[in-house]
């Protein structure tokens, strides 16, 4: 692998989880890949290029078209003294062993009262706006979230993803770890030397006075982009990154409201059923007394993703919709 | 070049008609790739060209009302089914007169009220319902069959397990047809699969009977189908058909697949199922002028498809909200 | 089957699955049932009792365990002319059949243009409090609520299993029909003949002005007897039985939190994640004029649930904590 | 009563050991039906009664270390691996003392620090993490081997598919090691599979070697074991062994299992596991006594057993909210 650490170099997103993964890998001879295509391919996103030319077949492993088998194998080395990294080459296969996620690795170490425990990072690409379908194309980062006992994340740039992945890998917990597939593409400042980024702290990604916008993955540049936009008529946005949706950071999100008295949760999964219902209702909760305004949340409209992007864009979070939304939270 | 016997039961006019539909398929894919490079076609395609044989034999052993479900790589099977290259290539373009409305994409072509009832997207799922379309047949009495075609890879998810047992249970009227290209994606199937041949060697662990078959060679997969088809409706139950055949492009969009040896591209290069068929047909006395012919209609239905679906227009943005619930709409709450 | 539609008799919630499903089986030849043990054994919760006799073998289909070539199944023939119930035995298994749920039913009417229709019903024992474990416990309403697609019926009391269930059976689109396993014993009055109750309309459970209780499924009593219990120290609270969570009849609750100015929901799915947060988003963005106090929501605690009795009731909504969230809520 | 062959290599006390793991299972699981009865235990309980010699034979002929995963009808393999037959009642009724400190229940019963890595209540869902704890076997180079038990019905769901096909695929040392007792929940695994023996026949689909041998007779579940456990170390690979058995109880709580005809209830009871060993421990000259014995210890055991789960405290309540995460809490937000 190229080293891609040197300060002050910009690398892709993608070029990141190639780089997280292999930094762990380099670390500690427990952790070991599996996935289809994930060897010799690189992967279907390139997200694990050069792993195996670096690592080999022994601990980069092509699987036959077996999501069950791939996660149940991940967990069961995983309570056995190895560190998997199991990839799901899209979100929405995670439909297709689900059990895995919702009712084994989440569950195990609880219903054996702590005897077992299960690091293992799931990783998988995510979310839309790529004109892929209805079958690859969901964000389903709220599935995840519906079942305690997984921690998860969701890096919104580069540098994240390298010091996210330090933190999943190195987590004696489940991790899912959602890689954006709008974000492939991106770039940023590439990660310093063994960069560690702890789960469970969110990142003010802009600073701002006037209203609070929660965002993660995809919607963190949206929300930026939008934010910037209101700056020419005078409005000052809060960007909070939360990077995990467990450990969710509230404290993060709540003192920002106490300050901006306004919330705007941007969030790439449908309406109904999402995470910012989650986060919305906390604020709507503890955080009653520190609103000026109603918590508005923009989410992906309830109906399967259309092909068409003109289509797509009509049911996904964008700048605009975003734009629009702290126009009018302003105006209330 | 590519030996054919002579034997079986096909006539040159018949023959003739499905090597054109072949021609079609394979100019369609063609098509669509151009339009992909052409930055005409977004978000991704699955191309059969290479596959042709599998859709167009198949189909010539099917009722108009039996039932049909692909994968993602479906487009042969759509148009095999009667589905038009305008209203295919209309859809990959994202346009209004697209066959799903512009909603579906390349690896959701449907043609419903053909029988095609659907291309999926997520490996093995489909089987289970072409079992279930099978169920209903029998329920109803109707004398339909159901036949799912898919990859090799799908051949090691739970899902082929399921339904391959349940269709054998209940004795259902459904043929699982494997297109084995040798590969999934980029990974050849021999390196994830204990057995040759990943779905004819499994058929047994579920008393099915089993087939490997030549799936280039249209003939040879129209006689199986019809076998098979012929257990089926006389309620004999499932059969598994697995159809040796390579794909002409790479998995998808633009993949080169460089992963494949060029000596065994070259090898199943020259067993071309439209240059099989060509041969059969001068076998069977057919002039090669009127296998040109054919070959030029499907040059020009296709090209006409491709003006047609340039010229089509975008959808309605409002079309994102409809079609959700049976009553057109998509509201889900007061 | 006995005929329990006599008008002023009592039933169970169990007597009333088999009633529903049975009327729908002799209302419409296309309707067939199956699913493990629902035949002969009559269910392994006994709400299919008397249908394999009634119906026979060619109505009533016992599978093999196999959950997706039964959701599968359904769907299929659901696309092909057919009514299918098919049942999962506990909806924790939703786990291994998840795609059909998430990815299958719920979008091909979408992306075909309207194609394709799928009548079918999935029929599930959910929900907790008997001592069944982490694995056969789960109130998992909130994972289809993330699937923009289906509709999601709970009933809470008899009769409304026998109307659900006739709008369920008749309902051209996906329908997932949580039966609560907590409430199998229990009595109500028996549907009167050809009742159908729609989908997609709350019932006001128990009619009040201090504040609003919007419950589902097994909450619903729970959340009748806190009422009650609060009305000895003069509070008088509005029960809202949501019945189905889509449609979501967010009109009556709005309506109702118009009237009283105070929302506590109570869900027994965990609160990350949990149905009740996008309830509580749309009255915290709709509803924020409407509100005088924080919105509150009694859920499951984030964990997953445990055998024993003293520590299930810990984890999962009870009377006692619904009686002290409306004190707390009342005295703010 | 039982003929029994006297050729297998397995010596008299060793033998007796074996007999007097299985009369430790067969009181505790009589003992957890009584106090399922009594209220005592809560929940469901799937016995185990009938199938002790698989567990006891199997466990035979393993390493301490080696891992061994169970289904919801666990306790014997619990109990063949180390789990004491008081925790495991305790955990049955609900007391601080169980062995997954009352959070896990019946369904649930675990003994990692003895290599058994718990009891799975989602059919087939523990296949694939045998085959993961193999594979992590093979990655470490431990020498240690897996064992999944399982389900006839377990048979007829994707993950059995899966698990078979990576192991074979990449030759991992794990044994399959079915309990076909005829029954799934109450219906016939007969009528929803289209094969006599619903795991060993479906081995061949994967290329693994598989057997089908009497699971009532420890002395045969151990020699098999042992056979495949040496092609598992040596490299060779998984192994399907289909032990037929037959549960002495319903399926679960108190289902009475009327569904089963009275002639095939009694065909089984005469092959009793308790009766065939002893028959075996007579053919090695064991005097009688010495059985009578190790049933007598049994005995103790499992009442004192009783006797202190019965006294042991109740959880502590807020019990409930730890062991989440490897830290020991259940924080999932600031
Ligand atoms: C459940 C699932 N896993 C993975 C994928 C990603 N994927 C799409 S096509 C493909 C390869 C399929 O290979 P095969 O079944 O041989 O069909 P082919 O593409 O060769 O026609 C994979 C892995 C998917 N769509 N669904
Ligand atoms: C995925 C799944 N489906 C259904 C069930 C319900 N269930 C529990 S045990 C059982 C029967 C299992 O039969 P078998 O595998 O033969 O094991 P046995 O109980 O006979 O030991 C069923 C259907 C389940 N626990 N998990
Ligand atoms: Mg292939
Ligand atoms: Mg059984």
């Amino acid at each position: 692998m190229a080293d891609i650490s040197a300060l002050g170099q910009t690398v892709t997103y993608r070029e990141a989880v190639a780089e997280g993964i292999a930094r762990e890998l380099r670390r500690d001879p427990a952790v070991v890949c599996l996935g289809e295509d994930i060897g010799k391919a690189g992967g279907v996103f390139k997200t694990t290029q050069g792993l195996f030319e670096e690592f080999g077949p022994g601990r980069i492993w092509d699987t036959p078209i077996s999501e069950q088998a791939i996660l149940g194998l991940a967990m069961g080395a995983a309570m056995t003294g190895m560190r998997p990294i199991a990839e799901i080459m899209f979100s929405d296969f995670f439909a297709v062993c689900w059990d895995y996620l919702a009712n084994e690795m989440p569950k195990i170490r609880y219903m054996t009262g702590g005897q077992i425990t299960v690091p293992v990072v799931v990783r998988t690409a995510n979310g839309g706006g790529l004109g892929f379908g209805a079958q690859h194309s969901q964000a389903v980062e709220n599935w995840t979230l519906a079942i305690p006992g997984l921690k998860i994340v969701a890096p919104s740039n580069p540098a994240d993803v390298v010091g996210l992945m330090a933190s999943a890998v190195r987590s004696e917990d489940p991790v899912v770890f959602f890689e954006h597939k709008g974000l492939f593409a991106s770039k940023g400042p590439a990660a310093p030397a063994d960069h560690v980024v702890p789960l469970g702290q969110a990142a003010i990604a802009r600073a701002g006075t006037d209203l609070t916008i929660v965002a993660l993955a995809v919607t963190v540049p949206m929300a930026l982009a939008a934010a910037d936009r209101l700056a020419a008529d005078g409005v000052s946005a809060e960007v909070i990154d939360l990077r995990c949706l467990v450990p969710l950071d509230m404290a993060t999100v709540l003192e920002s409201v106490g300050r901006t008295s306004r919330l705007l949760i941007v969030e790439e999964n449908p309406y109904q059923g999402g995470w910012g219902g989650t986060v919305a209702s906390i604020v709507a909760d503890e955080g009653f007394e520190l609103l000026d305004a109603p918590v508005r949340r923009i989410a992906a409209d309830c109906v399967p993703l259309p092909f068409a992007d003109a289509l797509e864009q009509q049911v996904i979070p964008t700048v605009e919709k975003v734009a629009a939304a702290i126009r009018r939270l302003m105006a209330y | 070049m590519t030996a054919v016997a002579a034997t079986d039961d096909i006539g040159a006019s018949e023959l003739l008609a499905l090597y054109e539909q072949m021609a079609v398929i394979r100019r369609t894919e063609k098509a669509a790739h151009d339009l992909f490079l052409a930055g005409l076609v977004k978000g991704t395609t699955h191309l059969a060209a290479g596959h042709e044989a599998v859709a167009v034999g198949a189909s010539a052993a099917l009722r108009p009302d039996d039932y049909v479900f692909a994968t993602y790589r479906g487009h042969h099977h759509a148009i095999a089914r009667g589905a038009t290259p305008e209203e295919c290539l209309a859809e990959l373009m994202s346009k209004a007169t697209g066959i799903c409305k512009a909603k579906g994409g390349s690896m959701h072509l449907t043609k419903a009220s053909a029988g095609m009832l659907g291309s999926y997207a997520i490996v093995g799922a489909h089987l289970p319902l072409a079992a279930g379309a099978a169920w209903s047949a029998k329920l109803r009495g109707s004398g339909q069959v159901a036949v799912a075609f898919f990859g090799d890879g799908a051949t090691n998810i739970g899902a082929f397990h399921e339904a391959l047992n349940i269709a054998a249970v209940w004795s259902l009227p459904v043929l699982f047809i494997c297109e084995n290209n040798l590969y999934m994606e980029y990974t050849p199937i021999g390196s994830v699969t204990p057995v040759p041949n990943p779905a004819a060697d499994r058929a047994p662990a579920y008393a099915i009977p089993a087939e490997v078959i030549d799936g280039n060679d249209v003939v040879v997969v129209a006689a199986a189908t019809a076998r098979a088809v012929q257990r089926a409706r006389s309620g004999q139950g499932p059969t598994v058909i697995e159809a040796r055949t390579y794909r002409h492009f790479g998995h998808s969009r633009t993949d080169p697949a460089t992963y494949r040896p060029a000596e065994e591209v070259q090898e199943w290069m020259e067993r071309d199922p439209l240059d099989i068929a060509r041969a059969r047909l001068a076998t069977l006395g057919v002039p090669v002028e009127d296998a040109v012919r054919a070959d030029d209609r499907a040059a020009q239905v296709v090209a006409e498809a491709v003006a047609a679906a340039r010229a089509a227009p975008a959808p309605d943005p409002a079309d994102a909200f409809t079609d959700v619930w049976a009553d057109g709409g998509s509201q889900w709450r007061t």
